[in-house]
């Protein structure tokens, strides 16, 4: 039997951190909440790092019951952990990172007021998240996805004051809530089809089925769905507009639950699901399809952003695209695995550029930076890592996982490959084009002479410290940043394809997982153009593709080096450049600074109309004249009918008397009828 | 010997004479004796019906509604002196108004 | 009784109402209540006759004078020559009384008050002609029950006296009668009660015999040495109340009331209202008799005749010994004012006889 | 006929005749007093039928305790003869009448559909041990839910009849 794991532990010591900061933190030093926050987060990580210790006495996967939730009839869903080795990867993903989060936060949000505020949500939100990843069925699972959405809308509107950030955190729920119908839908539809919330049941179910091709049946449905749940959650087309806002969130929030742990919850769902994907392949189609344009259309948007946290959110929203084209081609230990890497090298960099604001006082906006790299050098090499890494320079974790992508999507269809392809050159561009404009060249703000002035936005926290101009953060936020360059640096080494020498332990680690389901043998050839992806296990790939593999790698390293070399050229070496450019592409280049002016649509399709149709239609029309005028006409008639009625109510008790005692003869007379006849 | 439809006759008649005096009655007092008389129709049925299944569980229920009839002078009486001090009526006719 | 089989209808339903039915023939047994209930009235009106005397007496010497001395030897034809006059005084009826009610009130108090004696057991039964016959008109087996439910009822004889003459101080005088008996009523049935757990019972005849025997020898098992000295004390205070006898005879307190609610009221049916006083006095006083002293369990020795005779003597003597304690304290004791003749009814003896009833109960249960 | 049968017509004829009365008179002291002797009556039918307890406390409780609070009332309100008004025309055009109906109906039905069954004198013990195991055992929740009933109504008494200015003196 498994031993004892006791993971209940690992979700609420951060709910106990939550707890006693909150009730507590307002009386508390910020030392206490400090020590607090970061006890109990560590702990969790430590709790993680136990469990993956005992990795091989485990017989998985492991299940762990404490409550039943609902009983209704035959449906029953309980409070139940549920572990295997996706969860374990997820749980090491969160808790590590999250709590380098942690750490850098206490010197990021040190001077601010609300202190012990930002680490109750900060874990909150690790409580919910842990409870997402640990769920043993898609009804804890929600109360996780719910949870995280909450404590995503407190951190975004955690400086409520300022009104942007109010309705970026409204903007974040609202959108959120869309995805979430759709994840509700399709938890219904499991119900009804299934009778059961529980992963081991639901897929059980699932896995005699066979594949649907003949169009879209019930698996479909589910996985659409479920992907309509995702989209909200990890920022996908249609539904990513709020993530972009939602950097007005304090930047550690943006590296913590905007890059690397809750917008990959949607990813999480998926792979989890990926029973259901299997088994319909124009589901898994669509994921496809969504994350290559995600994927594509954030790069282009990233590439004219001058925000240096909206550009790193565009690639974010783009990074997530890989992971779903991943998941979209059947490619799910690849998706898994650049979700890992993603977590390390995109919390670098928002943790770094969270530096880079630090060091600045507060400015976000990347033409008024430059020459940075002496001034803070520490920043400066970490998120060289990172930039190295994400733009999929050979060798870092980047590198690997994006090319693992690329391979496979390039099995599924040659498309998928082309626009992935074209996505890394655009980021290795735009992440290069970032790199030089914060390091190199001459400084252009004027934040040596203002700093310590307190005109520039309260917000990210600079306040009191750091009077000398710009310098270096402390070392709490040095820390991290180092320990996430390394991983950067070296954790793509855990899934080192077989084209490159190496064995992919991580795509072993996790087959258990993702083979031990695939549809029936017979089946697959049916999935067509994912049919090759699905055959083969990436770690036992047959050696004739392995040169092909080689190529496509190159190509890619290519690809990278052509965008590096495209930055250095327009802001190394020709300044000027970019302006005459964009002046060139006057038209396009609007619509991409204005992000395709897709806020502009959804306003105009959805806010306009219906804010029209509420205020024509439902209030002016239905709530007026049919609601409002039923209740007044329903009034209106029993007023004009008491009316006649009350004189009945003389106040003559004898009166009244008189009709109880005449109703009760004619009950008592009508009894004696029944009962005679 | 006596049939307990006898004894049923006799409470039935106690209780519409009950019914008849609250009807046709304006001293308040006496409405409230009406419903004492109904009562103790009622009463009779109870025993009757003791006597008659071999219950003593229906005389049981005679004392419940001699409490409930105790509670109800008590209280019904304190009223009517209330009632009294603020009208100086005790017809019924006369006190159809909640308010004074 | 309970579970006796049905022989005739008469029988049977003599048999809920007392118990010689099965030991004498119905004929006698008419024959024998008719005479008893001649005896026992006989006496029972003399006794309030020589109990007037008694008291005028005993106050007499208590305030040093002679009281009735002229008509017979020690004032003894007194009361003959009292009836005679109540008898031919001119019957007044005041022009302003509510008639009907007027004259019912006087009959309803006599006649509640000579009914309860008619549950009360003198003595055990006696063999007469060769049937047992018991010193007693009927013996039911809620006796006690019986007594309460009579003399509750015999406030209405003064409550409607006093309304009906229509007069104020009348009306004072039957509204306090009236919530005085009521409020005393409670504390009176309450002080019963424990006596009534310690024999299980309501005949009196039945608690009368579980006080027989003796404690240590010599102590006489009487509930009073039982337990229930509280109780008794409790009995006494609200019999005095019950009977309007001072200290609680505010109904008709001379000196505010003039007298009360039979201030309207002369010669018979003045007579009978004090019939029914000395009456519910001498029934009082013959229920604690049996209730807390024993009734006639005493010393029993001598020839058989004397041997039947002495339970009657002692039972007899106990009476007179209350009565006595009735005209001592009457002639002793100050009236109460009315508002604390209520207090000491609500807020002392009815706690106390509820506490008293617990004790008893947990005292029995144990 | 038989003597049970006489005793019972007698007290009935007494209920009839005390209802009527209480009906008939004008005056509410002769309508409490006739309700007092349908009440003594009613105590000797449940004699007849066998229930001395309940008859004991009908006599105690009912006639000895609640009427004398009505003609306690009576007196202190000196409430005098019912005075004609015009009252509700409602009550006598249809309750009465309806009463009066539905009366007869119920008699025709229970003399029609019941059967010649008696009840026997002394069939039932009321005796009070059994009563009691029944009242402080069987029913003791009701008993003291009555019990608190009848306390709360005491309550309620004393609050309604002490005179207002008498509590507002206390209150200061």
């Amino acid at each position: 039997m498994n031993p004892n794991l006791n993971l209940w532990l690992i979700p609420l010591l951060p709910l106990a951190g939550a707890a006693i900061n909150g009730f507590l933190g307002k009386k508390s030093s910020r030392k206490a909440v400090t020590a607090v926050a970061l006890f109990f987060c560590g702990a969790a990580f430590a709790m993680a790092l136990s469990v993956s210790m005992r990795w091989s006495s485990l017989t998985l996967p492991y299940h762990e019951f404490f409550a039943h939730w609902i009983r209704s009839g035959n449906f029953s869903a309980d409070f139940a952990f549920y572990l295997d080795q996706l969860s374990l990867v997820m749980l090491l993903v969160v808790t590590g990172v999250g709590f380098l989060i942690h750490v850098y936060s206490v010197g990021y949000m040190w001077d601010d007021p609300s202190y012990y505020r930002f680490f109750t949500y900060l874990n909150l939100f690790m409580f919910f998240m842990l409870t997402l990843i640990l769920a043993d069925n898609y009804l804890v699972m929600f109360i996780g996805w719910e949870g995280v959405g909450l404590a995503s809308y407190l951190l975004i509107g955690f400086w409520f004051t300022k009104d942007s950030a109010a309705s970026a955190g409204k903007k974040a729920f609202i959108v959120n809530r869309v995805g979430d119908f759709g994840f509700l839908i399709a938890l219904f539809l499991l119900i009804q089809h299934f009778g059961s919330l529980n992963f081991t049941q639901v897929f059980g179910s699932v896995q005699p089925m066979g594949v649907e091709t003949g169009g879209a049946g019930l698996l479909t449905a589910i996985g659409i769905l479920l992907m309509v749940g995702a989209c909200g959650k990890s920022a996908q087309i249609p539904l990513y507009i709020w993530l972009p806002d939602a950097m007005e969130g304090p930047t550690p929030v943006s590296a913590l639950i905007h890059a690397a742990t809750m917008v990959t919850a949607g990813v999480y769902m998926v792979s989890r699901s990926h029973v259901i994907f299997e088994r319909a392949p124009i589901a898994l189609t669509v994921v496809a399809i969504i994350g290559t344009l995600t994927a594509f259309f954030a790069a282009t948007i990233g590439v004219a952003q001058t925000d240096i946290k909206k550009v790193l959110a565009y690639s974010t929203v783009s990074q997530l695209g890989y992971m779903f084209m991943a998941c979209g081609v059947g490619a799910f230990s690849a998706g898994i695995f650049h979700l890992m890497t993603h977590a390390f090298f995109k919390g670098l960099l928002f943790l770094a550029a969270g530096s880079v604001i630090h060091a600045v006082g507060g400015e976000q906006d990347m033409r008024k930076m430059g020459g940075l790299r002496k001034r803070i050098p520490w920043t400066f090499w970490t998120m060289t890592a990172g930039t190295l890494a994400i733009a999929g320079i050979p060798g870092l974790a980047g590198f690997f996982s994006k090319d693992a992508i690329l391979w496979r999507a390039y099995q599924a269809s040659w498309a998928y490959w082309l626009v992935g392809l074209v996505t890394a050159f655009i980021t290795s561009f735009y992440m290069f084009r970032l790199w030089f404009m914060t390091f190199f060249g001459d400084y252009r703000g004027e934040a040596e002479a203002a700093h310590d002035h307190a005109g520039h936005p309260a917000h990210d926290a600079h306040g009191g410290h750091g009077h000398g101009g710009i310098h270096e953060s402390p070392k709490v936020m040095i820390i991290p940043l180092v320990i996430l360059a390394v991983l950067s640096v070296v954790g793509g080494y855990v899934g080192v394809p077989g084209s490159l020498g190496g064995n992919n332990r991580f795509d072993q680690f996790l087959a258990p997982v993702f083979h031990a389901s695939t549809p029936a043998d017979g089946e697959h050839t049916v999935v067509g153009e994912k049919g090759a992806s699905e055959q083969t296990t990436e770690g036992s790939e047959p050696k004739t593709e392995a040169s092909t593999e080689l190529l496509f790698t190159a190509i890619s390293v290519l690809a990278a080096l052509l965008g590096f070399g495209l930055a250095w050229l327009l802001y190394y070496k020709r300044k000027d450049l970019p302006d005459k450019i964009a002046g060139s592409l006057n038209g396009f280049y609007e619509m991409v600074v204005h992000k395709y002016y897709i806020d502009e649509l959804y306003a105009a399709v959805f806010v306009r109309p219906l804010i029209d149709g509420s205020t024509r239609i439902l209030w002016q029309g239905v709530d007026r004249n049919i609601i409002d005028a039923a209740v007044n006409d329903a009034g209106d008639v029993a007023r004009h009918a008491s009316d006649e009625v009350r004189h009945m109510q003389s106040g003559n008790i004898r009166s009244y008397a008189g009709w109880v005692a005449a109703g009760a003869a004619v009950v008592i007379v009508l009894m004696i009828w029944a009962g005679v006849r | 010997m006596v049939p307990l439809s006898y004894y049923l006759l006799l409470s039935g008649f106690l209780f519409a004479c009950g019914v008849v005096g609250f009807l046709i009655k304006r001293n308040i007092i006496t409405i409230f004796m009406s419903i004492e008389l109904m009562l103790n129709g009622v009463n009779l049925s109870f025993v009757a019906f003791a006597a008659h299944w071999h219950a003593l569980a229906g005389q049981v229920f005679v004392f419940f509604v001699m409490v409930v009839a105790a509670a109800e002078a008590a209280v019904g009486l304190a009223i009517i002196i209330s009632v009294y001090r603020t009208r100086e009526t005790l017809n019924v006719d006369q006190v159809n108004l909640l308010k004074l | 009784m309970r579970s006796r089989p049905l022989r005739s209808r008469l029988t049977d339903l003599i048999s809920t109402l007392g118990e010689e039915a099965t030991a004498l023939p119905i004929g006698i047994f008419i024959l024998v209540s008719v005479i008893k209930s001649a005896i026992i009235l006989f006496v029972l009106l003399t006794a309030v006759a020589y109990t007037v005397w008694l008291e005028r007496k005993v106050v007499g010497r208590m305030q040093n004078r002679w009281g009735p001395t002229r008509v017979g030897p020690f004032g003894l034809l007194q009361p003959a020559a009292d009836g005679i006059k109540f008898l031919f005084k001119e019957d007044l009826t005041p022009p302003h009384v509510y008639k009907p009610l007027f004259l019912a009130a006087p009959l309803i108090a006599v006649i509640f008050a000579l009914t309860s004696i008619s549950v009360i057991p003198f003595g055990n039964s006696i063999r007469l002609f060769g049937y047992d016959i018991p010193l007693q008109i009927t013996d039911v087996n809620i006796g006690l029950l019986l007594i309460l439910g009579v003399t509750s009822m015999g406030v209405y004889g003064v409550a409607l006296a006093g309304w009906s003459s229509n007069n104020k101080y009348s009306l004072l005088g039957g509204l306090r009668a009236s919530a005085q008996m009521v409020s005393y009523e409670i504390a009176l049935g309450l002080s019963l009660v424990g006596v009534l757990i310690q024999s299980s019972s309501f005949s009196l005849r039945a608690i009368v015999d579980a006080q027989g025997g003796r404690f240590l020898g010599f102590i006489p098992r009487w509930n009073i040495f039982h337990g229930q000295f509280i109780g008794f004390f409790i009995y006494l205070m609200a019999a005095y109340a019950e009977t309007n006898r001072i200290p609680f005879d505010l109904p008709e307190a001379e000196t505010e009331l003039v007298a009360g609610y039979h201030t309207e009221y002369s010669a018979m049916k003045f007579a009978m209202f004090f019939m029914a006083e000395y009456a519910n006095m001498v029934t009082v006083a013959c229920l604690a008799t049996l209730l807390f002293f024993g009734g006639w369990h005493g010393p029993v020795f001598g020839p058989p005749l004397l041997q039947a005779v002495l339970p009657v003597f002692w039972f007899v003597a106990k009476v007179f010994c209350f009565l006595f304690l009735y005209i001592w304290v009457r002639g002793t004791l100050p009236r109460f004012r009315y508002d604390q003749l209520m207090d000491f009814g609500w807020k002392f003896l009815l706690p106390l006889a509820i506490a008293n009833l617990v004790a008893t109960a947990i005292a029995v249960a144990w | 006929m038989n003597f049970h049968l006489i005793l019972f017509l007698a007290f009935g004829a007494v209920c009839v005749g005390g209802a009527v009365n209480l009906l008939a008179q004008r005056h509410p002291i002769n309508s409490a007093l006739s309700l007092i002797a349908v009440m003594a009556a009613l105590a000797g039918e449940y004699l007849l039928l066998g229930a001395e307890f309940v008859a004991a406390v009908q006599v105690i409780v009912y006639a000895g305790a609640i009427m004398v609070l009505f003609v306690f009332v009576i007196m202190l309100l000196n409430a005098g003869e019912e005075e004609e008004t015009k009252g509700s025309r409602v009550a006598i055009l249809f309750g009465v009448p309806g009463m009066l109906i539905a009366s007869v109906l119920m008699a025709w039905v229970v003399l029609r559909h019941s059967g010649t069954e008696a009840v026997a004198i002394g069939a039932l013990p009321g005796n009070p041990t059994d009563l009691a195991q029944l009242l402080f055992h069987d029913f003791l929740l009701p008993f003291e839910v009555t019990s608190v009933l009848i306390l709360i109504a005491i309550m309620g008494a004393v609050v309604l009849a002490s005179k207002p200015d008498s509590t507002a003196g206390k209150v200061e």
